[in-house]
């Protein structure tokens, strides 16, 4: 239709497509499924790093952890904003998540289990998270492009805090370096997971690169993480947590073994080490909080009916 | 400044900043589980102002005992009994309504006590509190505002919000209560006698309850005992179980 | 008694030693707040059982390990990662219903396990194992009992022993995980290899269930990582900060 | 009446009184209030030590202080026994306690705040809870007197092993000593609570001593206490809680100074410093064990009914 080619070309172009823009239905779902995942893995990522908010070890760790915390949960507020301006609210689409009918990401199904875990997520997580969301800057729907560039300056702050927490892990007594190893070792897969299947396995990738809502591949997006990551490991002195992992003169790129794609999706399917208490959590939070967003409402029509009364 | 016992300055500090410290960690448990988004990010932001608050109380409250301690040993390597805060801040967070109830509380008293500050002979605590009383005048213009939002709701979260003043009210008493910590601090200059705050807090407490539409419980029992270390909730104990943690478990290193 | 590596036959005292001193805790904490007075006292009897069984296992593996350490010193100077109970044990308790169901379900197996261990070439496996088996069997014929009852009781107790169920059960897969340390066991005669257990316990376990009138959750997803240290679940880390305070924070004292 | 006449007699004989036979309104009810009390005080006492079960510093401490917790809770269930014998079911009583209408020890208003606290219970908590249990053994109610006795055992017991847990910490470090010291200090005049009111003040008493329900006066029981516990205090090389202590020559008892009756009134008004806490743990409790107790009988009446048919 000639709609569809307007469209095409606008993304073509390199124009952004705005919410009263005409979509196709298709590019309207992609997006809400994949805006709305990256809210609900804000929102659910507070809870690996708030297990450690009360057993932070000084008080500057404690206030740089709150305030990362604090930011995760205004990414979420950004992109609830932009899921919205493509027709669907906030309340569905977290009515959807404890359905369990829309995801977020596997790496927050992951335990963290010392305090070099939060070191390590700033760095290996928060560093993954920034290489998608660098790309997705460039994404074709103007308010998901916005949003991005907006929390790409927060991620890269908590990205430089969490290496510079994990150092001195890294550096400090052999107990703290033997942390910092354990955290690598557990959260490198399900770091290298983040970006998703391989190319030739990825179910949504090809249409989302032709509207420009996935702007590279999960496989460039990863080998670029590798690329990254692996010479920040080294300079710690730490072990590599995967012992294949080589410089391939040839490809100018390192060599490394791919996550167990089966774990993979038996975390996408709720088997995660963390899934049913991370949902359970948010259900309880959300039902816990009725009465009071239900309270505040009121109070607020009361306010209403009082002004217009008085008016 | 006047002369003053260095020792009672020292106390003094402590009780400033085991409150700060001890209610930004009862603050910071929500995280992640409070009603609604914006109020985990409220949460987050009023627990790492309390936090920052800390660090200054309890910076110069090392410097004044002059044993060399850092802000952070005196938050994590002091047991239950050395703990100078307030009853209140120690409860635990109940439901939310109790949680922004016990904040209204202390905030309006923080406000309130901080604007006195200001004026302080000691010049590190005028230069602490002037920080502080913008965040103070911010967090209780919040809390009081969601007071009153709950109070003045539904059925069910007015009830909710009585029963936490009812069974916060009793805790209240021991931020007015003054012993010879406060006076020497009074008559130095340094700080207020929390004695002579209490008809503004009255005021202000009582104004924002009034639009709430919850009444103040009757009985004037006053539960003390943290501020001079006598005797505290067996809620504290547990609380820095988890807070000391790390530093107990692995003491002497820097993180 | 084959030879055996030594390291391997600590390990799996750690195993032993550690599932009950996990569970006991957790059993522990109901402690004043059970359903009702009857099961207060049954808690308490199990909890006590279970710190008696640790005191075995873990006397034991601090002699085997050679380092001169005691019960108490692996029980309270071990960070989460040094700790191999397997993951079920330390799920918190949740309601009554989910916690008789952890119970029930390591009850059942610990039963089993114990009743081969009796016949261990390792004497004094054998008779821990022996003291232990009695304990086990009183222990699995009460939670039996009661999951019975919860389970066959109202529709509502009913659906909480379900959905009890239905979160534990990708736990149990657990306990009969063999690694190199099992079959080394097994090889010395010292212990059985769990994976040889399943059926037992299979069939003891669907028996119950079915006069529970509970069924077994489709899906064979296991969870695993405590028995081998792996992976704990984020449970473990803050029972540790209650169960160690006072050993972390005051070392080196008698009590 | 004759049958009062009867009843005092059998009293004054030391005759006891048993479920069955006659006895005036007013002495079943003053049982039920004491005997009730008395239970009471045994659930709730749970609560101030299993504060400290999860914290306790050893395996073989933990197991001591499982033991004791569980043979109070053992305690509560003879003695709700002994009320049923009077008619009021263990449930009623159970209401009215969590109604606030009935009482139990003010002791356990107190909060236990450092490990010897839990040795300071154990020997001056229980060992004033012997005294006045050893003389309520004499007691003129059958029942109650035969689960008096039947306490008294194990509690001496308890009062042992408490002494022996403080001595620990008043012969050990500096800090475990100042801990021991801290423990003496609050507990000693909330113990001193445990006999009620002087004499001179106390509502209940006359009655209760003419019907054996008392068999000393409160102020015997506590100088009893005094006596025996001073000497054990200046053992332990711990300060007297007391200043005012002194040995009386002439009396042929220590001296020493009241503990202040308004805080008393005060607690038993609901004013401790943990009054709302016990009651809140224990309505909690029973409010969220309902559908337990629902499970379990629905179960029985199924299993009866299951019987019947199948005779």
């Amino acid at each position: 239709s000639p709609e569809e080619q307007h469209f095409q070309d606008k993304i073509d172009n390199d124009v952004k497509i705005e919410p009263k823009d005409w979509m196709p239905e298709d590019y309207r779902r992609t997006l809400i499924r994949q805006i709305g995942q990256h809210a609900h893995s804000e929102v659910v990522g507070q809870l690996p790093e708030g297990n450690w908010i009360t057993r932070a070890p000084t008080l500057e760790r404690k206030a740089i952890l709150l305030a990362k915390v604090q930011d995760e949960a205004g990414h979420g507020l950004y992109l609830y904003s932009a899921a919205e301006t493509l027709g669907v609210s906030r309340d569905e689409l977290i009515e959807l998540l404890h359905e369990g009918k829309m995801k977020y990401s596997s790496i927050f199904n992951y335990p963290t289990l010392n305090w070099a875990d939060i070191g390590a997520v700033g760095w290996l997580v928060d560093g993954a998270a920034i290489i998608n969301q660098v790309a997705l800057q460039r994404t074709s729907y103007g308010p998901y492009s916005r949003a991005m560039i907006r929390i790409c300056k927060e991620e890269s702050f908590h990205a430089r805090q969490g290496y510079s927490a994990i150092m001195k892990m890294a550096f400090g007594t052999p107990e703290q370096k033997k942390m910092a190893q354990d955290a690598v070792n557990r959260l490198w897969f399900p770091a290298l997971m983040m970006f998703g299947p391989s190319d030739k396995d990825s179910v949504h990738s090809e249409q989302s690169m032709a509207w420009k809502i996935k702007v590279k591949t999960n496989d460039e997006l990863r080998q670029q993480f590798v690329d990254q990551t692996v010479p920040q490991i080294d300079y710690l002195g730490l072990e590599r947590p995967d012992p294949t992992i080589k410089w391939n003169e040839e490809r100018g790129h390192y060599d490394f073994a791919m996550p167990d794609w089966d774990e993979f999706f038996n975390v996408i399917k709720g088997n995660g080490p963390c899934n049913a208490d991370r949902m359970e959590n948010r259900r309880k939070a959300w039902e816990d909080g009725a009465w009071v967003r239900e309270g505040l409402l009121e109070h607020a029509r009361k306010k209403a009916a009082r002004k217009v009364a008085a008016e | 400044m006047a002369e003053v016992d260095k020792d009672k300055l020292y106390q003094f500090l402590l009780r400033m900043g085991d409150n700060t410290l001890i209610l930004g960690h009862r603050v910071s448990e929500w995280c992640g589980h409070s009603p609604v988004l914006e109020e985990d990010i409220a949460l987050a932001n009023t627990a790492l102002d309390l936090i920052g608050q800390t660090q200054m109380w309890l910076g110069y409250a090392g410097e004044v005992q002059g044993e060399g301690k850092s802000a952070d040993d005196l938050a994590f390597l002091r047991d239950a009994w050395d703990f100078r805060n307030v009853l209140l801040v120690e409860l635990p967070n109940g439901d939310f309504g109790r949680t922004m109830m016990r904040q209204f509380l202390y905030d309006a008293w923080s406000s309130i006590m901080l604007g006195h500050l200001q004026k302080s002979t000691d010049e590190r605590i005028a230069a602490i509190a002037a920080k502080a009383s913008k965040e103070a005048a911010y967090h209780v213009e919040r809390s009081s505002g969601t007071v009153v939002g709950l109070g003045d709701g539904t059925e069910e979260s007015h009830n909710r919000m009585q029963a936490a003043l009812d069974y916060l009210w009793p805790y209240v008493g021991e931020m007015f209560a003054s012993d010879e910590i406060d006076l020497a601090m009074a008559a130095a200059g340094i700080a207020p006698d929390p004695a002579n705050l209490r008809d503004e807090y009255d005021a202000l407490v009582g104004r924002v309850l009034d639009e709430a539409t919850l009444a103040i419980p009757a009985g004037n029992y006053v539960h003390k005992g943290g501020r001079d270390g006598r005797m505290h909730t067996e809620h504290l104990g547990h609380l820095l179980c988890e807070m000391q943690w790390l530093q107990r478990a692995y003491p002497g290193c820097e993180w």
